[in-house]
């Protein structure tokens, strides 16, 4: 009746098949896209060299904005299904995406000095990205800010389904914000522009990203679980031990008459 | 001989200094490189530290990928 | 209806009783007023431009402050705990809770906020753009606020988790209302981020309602 | 075990198999019983096995992670409000604002459940009349309690649900709250509670949580 709940023992099988592969693919891809991003490449007749930093500022950007995704459909499934290793999947997503998003901003801030003479811009992008950071950070704090870690994790889902909701709302408002005050970057950088053999790294190293996500997020994941199993035990552990000496209290007081 | 090496050598440092924007290219892959290392190296010890207390706590066979046969077999012939 | 009201009036008489959140949220924000010609200089044209900003600002953060205490009370003495197993939908309760945290706080703040606008020199076109977009911002901000403040009951530093929940997600409310007062100060139309605020109360009354009950459970099965 | 002899047909709540799961361990497994009108349950067991949760579980303010509760067969978990609106529970805590006097706090609690008029009987039941217009800020935590339980007076329901209700209470309460429980009982109401102070609950089913503990192995495949 109990093997109701999620079996570990199936994820871990499935985590075993999966981890060398994706460890594989994600040193391939790197390796290719790094070749690619630096070697192989042509500078940009704008930016010169320094359009190689947009090689691993957009993917890290793409990684931030799906990870959260991620971490909002876990938090669904969570809630919905009340599927334990739901709310794992959760507190093992939350910091890599957290990490990606720092590395879009900090990419994003090294990429700005050359082209825009300053560390950091108020660029629609760059802030949304900065905002996105914060709701991360608030689904860390709030996952540990609680004594049972199921509870943590119960209210942690529920933001990061309300801040899923507000993530769109919070790009069209700073998009909007920043066509009020900066009526063009200087620099129109358009998605489609992008010639094709810049869009081969690119596409590379995202791919190296996902591959690496999926590596770390198993490892990740066989800790929580290993976590939580813990937790299990030391209190059934501390149940046992006081019905025992329950048991051995009455047994005395049989014993005594 | 020479040539080539200077020319090579030249190649390789006029790519290493990408016309004035070393410093920003080779620092954010510095940073990018080393952060994603450092994170996998955190999710790496927290597995293992985990792991680890786990064993203790229940020291009955654990599934471990790969070592989970040999330790039942153990196990089966103490017993 | 009447369980709604019933609701709306204890907490009114709880906090007539009390007398103090009223007070303390519009202290709060005259001060942060107070604080800003004494760092920036008291130039008019320089406080004018810069008005609509800070009146939000200060507003969204003494909203913020004070929705903390929305559950709290509740939660320590077991009343929460009632609420959530009454004979009438939660989401009824977290209604009118929200209602009365907006009349006890989010009302004096739209009160007080032409006053201070006079203070700070903003053109007298800009008053009509901060009281409308203050009438249908400070609503927003109790709804979503009472999520955080669901959330946040019974973690450890409550009050500094609330800040790091609910700000990020106040952000469009601030973009909006002050495009809205900055549009009216230069004369400029400012009907569409005032629209724009007003879909988003109506559009994220429901869903935060909603979060905010589940929100309720949860803790109640912690 | 508990042995629901009672017929079927007037079985009013039912307990099937309910398992709890919280803070990560399995805290009771298999609770089945049953009681119909006029019955009483008594939930024994030492601290921490888990009575504080069943009452919870039972008064729908956490869902077990197995097993059903039904109420003449109809679950309770699929019309939460229709069952809120025929169980009254009394926790650990009083609810009772300091800034509002008695009444008001009473007086709040019946009109949620949509009637006013039983109040001042209710009051008088417990001999608090006459701290009516008392700010509760000057009650004991006894009179406190008192008002707690008054409170489940003014609105007559078919089941209470009570957690220790008379701790802090003096004798005299005592004696005059097992009057009130057993008129409710006469009047066809049902009680489950747990206690730690005798309490007199004539042929009250036992309901030991102690024997629904979950074997050590059940927790092996738990994650």
């Amino acid at each position: 009746m109990l093997n109701r709940f999620a079996n570990p023992i199936r994820f871990l099988r499935l985590a075993d098949q999966i981890q060398p592969w994706a460890a594989i693919l994600t040193l391939v891809l790197f390796a290719a896209g790094l070749y690619f991003a630096l070697f192989n490449s042509p500078p940009d007749y704008q930016q010169g060299e320094t359009v190689r930093i947009m090689y691993i500022h957009v993917p890290s950007a793409w990684m931030a904005l799906f990870c959260y995704t991620l971490l909002a459909i876990t938090s669904g499934v969570a809630m919905i299904w009340k599927h334990p290793l739901a709310n794992l999947a959760g507190r093992a997503t939350a910091p890599i995406g957290a990490t990606f998003t720092f590395l879009a901003l900090i990419t994003g801030s090294i990429w700005g000095k050359p082209m825009w003479g300053t560390w950091w811009v108020w660029d629609a992008r760059l802030t949304s990205m900065f905002i996105l950071f914060f709701l991360y950070l608030g689904y860390i704090a709030l996952q540990d800010a609680f004594d049972n870690a199921e509870g943590g994790s119960k209210a942690a889902a529920i933001l990061a389904l309300v801040g899923f909701i507000n993530v769109p709302i919070i790009k069209f408002s700073v998009d909007w914000w920043n066509t009020l005050h900066q009526p063009a970057s200087v620099i129109k950088f358009s998605g489609p522009a992008i010639h094709s053999t810049m869009l081969t790294p690119l596409l590379l190293t995202a791919l190296a990203f996902k591959g690496y996500y999926v590596w770390l997020f198993l490892i990740n994941m066989r800790g929580e679980i290993a976590e939580a199993r813990c937790r299990a035990l030391q209190v059934s552990q501390i149940q046992n031990a006081q019905v025992a000496k329950v048991a051995t209290s009455d047994a005395r007081d049989a014993h005594a008459d | 001989m020479q040539i080539e090496d200077k020319i090579s050598m030249h190649a390789f440092m006029e790519f290493i200094e990408m016309n004035g924007h070393a410093a920003f290219i080779w620092s954010s892959y510095g940073i990018v490189i080393f952060v994603l290392i450092w994170l996998f190296i955190v999710g790496v010890q927290f597995q293992t530290k985990s792991e680890t207390k786990l064993s203790q706590l229940n020291p009955r066979p654990r599934h471990r990928s790969g070592v989970r046969s040999e330790r039942k077999t153990g196990k089966q012939n103490e017993a | 209806m009447t369980t709604f009201i019933e609701i709306v009036r204890r907490d009114l008489r709880l906090s007539m009783r009390h007398g103090m959140d009223t007070i303390m949220v519009v202290m709060f924000f005259v001060l942060v007023i107070l604080l800003l010609p004494l760092g920036v200089g008291p130039e008019p044209t320089v406080l004018a431009r810069i008005s609509g900003g800070m009146i939000w600002v200060s507003a969204l953060l003494a909203s913020m402050l004070s929705v903390e205490r929305l559950f709290q009370t509740d939660y320590e003495d077991g009343s929460l705990e009632l609420l959530v197993i009454q004979p009438f939908m939660l989401e009824l309760t977290v209604t009118a809770k929200v209602i009365s945290h907006w009349l006890i706080t989010g009302l004096p703040l739209l009160i007080i906020a032409p006053l201070l606008a006079g203070m700070l020199h903003t053109g007298k076109d800009g008053f009509a753009a901060l009281l409308l977009t203050l009438a249908v911002g400070t609503p927003l901000l109790s709804l979503i606020g009472s999520i955080g403040a669901a959330l946040i009951l019974g973690a450890r530093q409550g009050s500094i988790l609330l800040s790091l929940l609910v700000l990020p997600l106040y952000i469009p409310i601030l973009i909006f209302g002050v495009s809205a007062v900055d549009a009216a100060i230069h004369g400029l139309p400012w009907r569409l981020p005032v629209l724009i605020l007003g879909s988003l109360l109506i559009g994220l009354a429901p869903f935060s309602v909603w979060a905010t009950a589940a929100a309720l459970r949860e803790t109640m099965r912690r | 075990m508990v042995t629901s002899s009672s017929d079927r047909e007037n079985v009013y709540f039912a307990s099937d198999q309910v398992a709890c799961f919280r803070g990560g361990r399995t805290v009771f497994v298999g609770v089945t019983f049953s009681i119909n009108s006029g019955g009483a349950v008594l939930v024994k067991g030492p601290n921490g096995i888990g009575k504080s949760t069943m009452l919870r579980i039972l008064a729908g303010l956490m869902r077990p992670i197995y097993g059903t509760l039904k109420w003449h067969d109809h679950k309770t978990h699929v019309e939460p409000e229709i069952h809120f609106k025929r169980i009254h529970y009394v926790g650990h805590h009083d609810p009772v604002k300091p800034a509002l006097t008695v009444i008001e706090n009473v007086s709040f609690w019946a009109s949620l459940h949509g009637t006013r008029d039983h109040v001042q009987s209710a009051l008088e039941e417990f001999d608090i009349a006459h701290l009516a217009d008392v700010p509760a800020r000057f009650l004991s935590a006894g009179q406190k309690r008192k008002v707690n339980l008054t409170r489940i007076l003014t609105a007559p329901t078919r089941l209470w649900l009570l957690d220790e209700p008379t701790t802090g209470l003096d004798a005299a309460t005592v004696a005059k709250f097992e009057q009130c429980m057993a008129a409710h009982r006469n009047s066809g109401g049902m009680i489950i509670l747990s206690t730690h102070t005798p309490l007199d609950l004539p042929e009250a089913q036992v309901l030991n949580l102690s024997d629904y503990q979950p074997e050590a192995a059940a927790h092996d495949n738990l994650y």
